[in-house]
């Protein structure tokens, strides 16, 4: 795809798309955003009700994960098995704050630490594989995961969990704070994200993405910063872990299982994995799916995986590869050649 | 009766036993991807498809069992043609988009049978095979035995599907390189589609026999596709020799340390073994290291 | 061949469509008329697992909830406080997990403002939705093994099975003195809350009567042969295998599969109501399987029940759906005589709900020494046994 | 004569039994363009790939500017200024021309993760050098039209020139370059071969496989001959080819179905 197409602009390649096509793109697209937050600013005031918070917040945190995914599978690298590292931060953060009586920040702090050294540890071994080997290498590591916290049950509290997990702070127990909380932690995980994808740390990542031996020929250690890309990953997904704890106040195996780490995946394939939009829209869409076939209790699955199925053939690229598309469409006069 | 020889043995009988459904769940399984370079997150799916539809000619006709047997693979596998263009033809070379699109067909065949079949436990009654063999102080229900000789049956003649026919062989070369494989005037979509059926009879035959043992909900698809994962890792994806070993192993391995550990430690362990296969050796025991 | 296909495409392109297009009537057929029209609606929540492990629970929500509010609804609606409601089923998937139970509960209790909830079944969806109804004083009467259910979040949720802590000491006291000779006790249960909640209940149990247990094994969730297993525990020579909580699936592949290697002792089930499936999984491998049960199907009103499950819905039953229309039953009951729907009037109208007669039999709240709230449902229950295919009752306590 | 700026002494190299490379011996003066020709299978990728640590040799050592560089990682001789080129992949076909080049001149533009991460002065400067650079290298080679067009879909010939871009934008001292002209026609071999020649003009050295042997004997003063393996002969061009014994190898190469 046309590098213009994604939202990292290569700084210095803006005096060259200085066309106004392109210059229209861009304010629409910063007209876009701009609508966006503000949305997200005044939501509580717009639905008020706990249940839209909720799901917001849901959002919200799931957000995170697709996006530490995203970082990942810009270096050419598919995991199965991120919720994984969700839940050991979960746990983490819990074990913490209510077995050794830590203040929340510490918890915290943990979940970023416990998950990424975890990431340290592995990344190296792991991320020699390639594709489908890499992608089943994971999965066993979630699985694995998951069958620790299931068993380990004097420290998990096996599979009934742990419940009674208290609030980040007291002011956070409403749910319009915590859904703040959460936006505030979120854009901050984007923002992070956003600046290392734009930095030339991005362009390294894009670069080993896309061809290893190009990028080593060029002097980019590719392994080191897949590495680095699969711990920044990790740390990410522990904090979505903690704030999901001190959310829900409760946590068990069954969450951070196979089904949690596909809807990574599927933010990032529905949403289009080939810019930082895409997961954020794909979450922004998988999450609450749900909730709007929930009506139909017993087809609701039929439904969502048929919706599943649809997107990726209708919209090979990801949702946003489809407006995107059409947004060029509308807004450049210039055919522009390789863009399938 | 509980000598430690007859111990052995019944760990042995029952390894064998696991390895031919083994074998049988993962080799559909591991040609897709060998061929069509298709992870199927839906062969679960189809492998419960297989049981269900026998149970219903089985049980609600009143079948046969082999008709039913044969019945069944035969609907999954007409039922796989539509899939196929809908679900896999879409998404060939395009391995991202694949995992997703088999999933959300996963999904769908699997609660398209909760509401065919329900969620509770079916059983294929009466059961067509009730009698029990005893072997050197073991007890092999012959249910089993009918599931180990099918099983060998098909392997070999899968065996000598790939090996003496034509399509067999253009099989062969496309797993080896598609664009040969054209050059020399294979018609791919042809053997896609061959590849393809032949992936869903197995997976469905395999539902079907192993179906008649165990009881049958829509969810158990899930263990099956698990399953095929590990054997497959084991021996190599896309090998079908590889995937062969593989399922000894783990069907063997299963029985020996199930009887002498327990289930939680034999499922740890088959985890952490292929994480470690995986690291030292990616592609598996069998199967051809690609650059 | 090629006939085949087509009638299969066929088949299946129209059971999709249909498919879709039943799913809404379907949620409308189930409002039968009664009440006057413009009655007021009164939400009643579900919650259940319709989707994930323990798929097969949803339905019990579902459909015994919605029993009980046809019986109200076609007899005139429900009168509380002056005005006449007409009662409205909203079920919620949980996904048997905690935020799918925390999810499901902030829909009702928020957004759809419903005040009474009947699910779900299972501690992980339990434990989730209990927080937010506890903090809105919602009314939920539940299943969920983790004993934490009552004892943190008992105000105002009520447990309406019975669990191992009710019937596991009687069940072995009986065992105890039927069958003097046996020593020893196996078990064979899920790594879930079943092996690691529940089965050390049972154990307790039994080591009280003198038992001694030497065998006590999980398995993985999804395995279907036991037989390495099973093989093992014959090794340690029990004379009593107990099937404890196992779903009636797994229980009647274990009892299958451990007469096929050729165990002879006897099997129990402590646990896990469901014994008419175990009989038609096992088929004639059942015949002298002993378990505890609680739902006399030659009851009167056990059987009326009966029989209109199966005017409404095809297939089996789940065993749990009549304790989920019992549920209702007694929350309807409750509001009914408390005449208001205020949650602490109904909560302690429910408490003094003793002898109201359910096809368990009289209501009885226990639960103070365990839970220091009296909010656990005890029923009679029996003990059946397995004879030439047939299921008899031979002892009641 | 110098001490030469890369030299390889008795390397071997192994796969599965076969000697794809067996005791190479090669050196490369300071500001020369020598070409390495040999039939197909004779060892000349692996040879480069071997120079460049895309290959662990089994035997030998590789020296570069006099520092003991074997069996190090592609990326570290990157940074020492030994940069190859590849037969096949030429450029990153989905991100635009100028993208190509400017991750081509990664390490005049990176500073470090953090200090790009929190964008320092240096940084900026260095990311803003990076960039300028590979603009005027796309002027100079007459690519600057395709900037923001995806590699993959300028002509072909036009790619294999971006691919010497990327190669040149990480400012090396010494290019290996794996058949530049493979697969040109006329005028575009000439094109390539004028570029070869104002590069090594500019004092970069370079090492380049090529079979066309007028293209490559046309430009290199001195020629390396690569069979089974080994060197066969290296000397003066025009002498070189003229030897029986490389005329029979190459020959004997091209006989032989590759």
């Amino acid at each position: 795809m046309d590098n213009s197409a994604r939202d990292v602009p290569a700084t210095s390649s803006a005096p060259l798309r200085m066309r106004s096509s392109s210059t229209r793109l861009i304010l629409a697209q910063i007209a876009a955003i701009a609508v966006i937050v503000i949305g997200l600013l005044v939501w509580p005031a717009l639905f008020p009700q706990e249940f839209y918070l909720h799901i917001a917040i849901l959002v919200l945190l799931s957000i995170i994960g697709s996006v530490a995914l995203h970082l990942v599978m810009r270096t050419g690298r598919l995991s199965l098995g991120q919720a994984a590292f969700c839940g050991l931060g979960a746990y983490t953060s819990t074990f913490l704050v209510m077995k050794v009586h830590a203040p929340f920040v510490m918890g915290f702090l943990g979940a970023i630490v416990v998950p990424g050294l975890l990431a340290l540890a592995i990344g190296p071994v792991v991320l020699r594989l390639r594709g489908v080997y890499f992608a089943l290498i994971t999965f066993a590591l979630g699985e694995v995961m998951q069958l620790l916290l299931l068993d380990a049950q004097p420290l998990t509290g096996g599979a009934d969990g742990i419940f009674g997990i208290p609030p980040p702070a007291v002011f956070l127990n409403s749910p319009v704070a915590y859904y703040y909380f959460a936006l505030i932690v979120t854009a901050a995980c984007i923002g992070f994200v956003y600046a290392l994808l734009s930095s030339q740390v991005g362009r390294a990542l894009d670069a080993i993405g896309e061809t290893d031996n190009l990028a080593e020929a060029a002097g980019i250690a590719a392994s080191r910063f897949r590495v680095f890309a699969f711990v920044v990953a990790a740390s990410m997904l522990g904090i979505e872990g903690s704030l999901f704890a001190h959310y829900l106040g409760y946590i068990s195996p069954q969450v951070f299982g196979f089904n949690a780490s596909l809807l990574y995946v599927a933010a990032n394939v529905v949403g289009g994995s080939t810019s930082l939009v895409g997961p954020i829209i794909g979450s922004a869409f998988l999450v609450p799916l749900p909730e709007f076939l929930r009506g139909f209790v017993q087809y609701q699955q039929i439904l969502y995986g048929a919706v599943l199925l649809i997107v990726v053939t209708i919209a090979p690229r990801g949702l946003v590869g489809a407006i995107t598309g059409k947004m060029r469409l509308c807004f450049s006069r210039r055919k522009d050649g390789g863009d399938e | 009766m509980a000598s430690s020889l007859s111990l052995v043995t019944q760990i042995a009988i029952n390894g064998l036993a696991l390895s031919a459904e083994y074998a049988m769940i993962a080799l559909g399984f591991t040609l897709l991807f060998g061929i069509l370079r298709i992870v199927n997150f839906a062969h679960g799916s189809l492998f419960m498809l297989g049981a269900m539809f026998t149970y219903e000619f089985c049980t609600v006709f009143h079948l046969p069992y082999f008709e039913a047997l044969l019945l069944g693979a035969l609907s999954v596998a007409a039922l796989g043609l539509l899939l196929e263009r809908i679900a896999y033809r879409p998404f060939y070379g395009r391995e991202l988009q694949g995992i997703i699109a088999t999933l959300g067909l996963a999904i769908m065949l699997q609660y398209a049978a909760v509401i065919l079949w329900g969620q509770q436990p079916l059983s294929i009654s009466p059961t067509p095979f009730p009698a029990v063999l005893h072997i050197a102080g073991a007890s092999l229900p012959s249910g089993q035995l009918v599931i180990i000789v099918i099983a060998t049956f098909l392997l070999l003649a899968f065996y000598y599907f790939t090996r003496f026919t034509k399509l067999g062989l253009a099989l062969r070369v496309v797993a080896e390189d598609p664009e040969i494989a054209q050059a020399q005037g294979i018609h791919l979509n042809v053997v896609y589609v061959a590849t393809f059926l032949t992936s869903v009879l197995l997976a469905a035959l395999a539902g079907g026999l192993i179906g008649q043992q165990y009881t049958l909900t829509p969810s158990m698809g899930t263990d099956a596709l698990i399953k095929a994962f590990i054997i497959v890792i084991l021996g190599g994806l896309g090998s079908v020799p590889g995937s062969i070993l593989g399922s000894v192993l783990l069907g063997l391995g299963t029985s020996t340390l199930d009887t002498l550990f327990g289930g939680n430690i034999a499922e740890v362990t088959w985890f952490v073994a292929i994480i470690v296969l995986l690291a030292v050796r990616p592609s598996g025991l069998l199967g051809r290291s690609h650059g | 061949m090629l006939n085949l296909v087509r009638t299969y495409r066929l088949l299946l392109a129209t059971t999709v469509v249909v498919g879709l297009l039943v799913a809404p009537l379907a949620q409308a057929s189930s409002k039968t008329a009664g009440p006057p029209p413009n009655a007021p609606t009164l939400p009643i929540g579900g919650v259940g697992p319709l989707s994930g492990g323990g798929g097969a629970w949803g339905l019990a929500v579902e459909r015994g909830l919605q029993l009980a509010i046809d019986d109200v609804n076609s007899s005139g609606g429900l009168r509380v406080g002056g005005t006449v409601y007409r009662l409205k089923e909203v079920m919620y998937d949980d996904n048997y997990t905690g935020v799918g139970g925390a999810t499901a509960a902030t829909r009702l209790v928020t957004a759809d403002g419903a005040k009474f909830i009947i699910g779900s079944i299972g501690s992980p969806p339990v434990l989730g939705m209990l927080p937010i109804t506890q903090a809105h004083h919602v009314i939920v009467l539940s299943d969920g093994f983790a004993s934490a259910i009552l004892r943190k979040f008992g105000t105002y949720n009520f447990r309406v099975v019975p669990t191992t802590t009710e019937f596991a000491p009687p069940m072995a006291k009986w065992l105890r003195e039927h069958y003097p000779a046996a020593k020893t006790v196996g078990f064979i249960s899920p790594n879930d809350e079943i092996g690691q909640i529940l089965v050390p209940e049972i154990v307790k149990a039994y080591q009280a009567q003198g038992f001694k247990v030497v065998f006590n094994e999980n398995y993985a969730r999804g395995t279907t042969d036991f037989t390495p297993l099973l093989t093992r525990m014959m090794e340690q020579k029990v004379d009593i295998f107990d099937l404890n909580s196992n779903a009636p699936g797994d229980a009647g592949l274990l009892v299958k599969q451990a007469r096929q290697v050729g165990y002879k002792n006897l099997i129990v089930q402590t646990g896990g109501p469901g014994i008419g499936q175990v009989v038609k999984i096992a088929g004639p491998l059942a015949n002298g399987f002993i378990s505890y049960d609680n739902f006399d199907p030659n009851d009167v009103a056990a059987k009326h029940f009966v029989a209109e499950y199966h005017a409404k819905y095809q297939g089996v039953m789940d065993s749990y759906t009549p304790y989920m229309y019992t549920a209702a039953q007694i929350l309807f009951e409750a509001l009914r005589r408390a005449n208001s729907l205020n949650a602490n009037e109904v909560v302690s109208t429910i408490d003094h709900m003793d002898g109201y007669p359910t096809m368990f039999g009289p209501v009885q709240w226990t639960g103070q020494r365990v839970y220091g709230v009296k909010h656990q449902l005890a029923t009679s229950f029996y003990i059946a046994k397995v004879i030439d295919g047939k299921v008899h009752v031979i002892a009641k306590i | 004569m110098t001490v030469p700026l890369l030299s390889v002494d008795r390397v071997s190299k192994r796969f599965g039994g076969l000697y794809a490379v067996r005791d190479l011996n090669i050196a490369v003066q300071r500001g020369e363009i020598v070409g390495l020709i040999g039939p197909n299978g004779a060892g000349k990728t692996t040879a480069v790939s071997l120079i460049t640590g895309f290959v662990r040799p089994d035997e030998g050592a590789i020296t570069f500017d006099g520092v003991d560089v074997t069996g190090r990682m592609p990326h570290r001789l990157a940074t020492l200024g030994m940069v190859r080129t590849f037969q096949h992949t030429a450029s990153y076909p989905s991100a635009s021309v100028l993208e190509n080049a400017i991750r081509g001149a990664f390490l005049v533009g990176y500073r470090g993760a953090l200090a790009s991460l929190v964008r320092t002065r240096a940084a900026r400067v260095a990311a803003r050098e990076a960039s300028e650079y590979a603009l005027s290298l796309l002027q100079d080679l007459d690519l600057l039209r395709f900037a923001d067009r995806p590699a993959g879909s300028i002509p072909y010939g036009h790619q294999k020139v971006l691919g010497l871009v990327h190669a040149l934008a990480s400012r090396p001292r010494l290019l290996l370059l794996d058949e530049p002209a493979a697969g040109l026609n006329q005028d575009e071999v000439d094109h390539v071969r004028a570029i070869l020649e104002k590069i090594n003009q500019s004092g970069i050295s370079v090492l380049v496989i090529d079979h066309n042997v007028r293209f490559i004997s046309g430009m290199c003063k001195r020629l390396i001959v690569m069979y089974q393996g080994g060197v066969l002969a290296q000397g003066p061009a025009a002498d070189v080819i003229k030897l029986p014994a490389v005329i029979e190898a190459y020959l004997g190469g091209m006989r032989e179905p590759a």
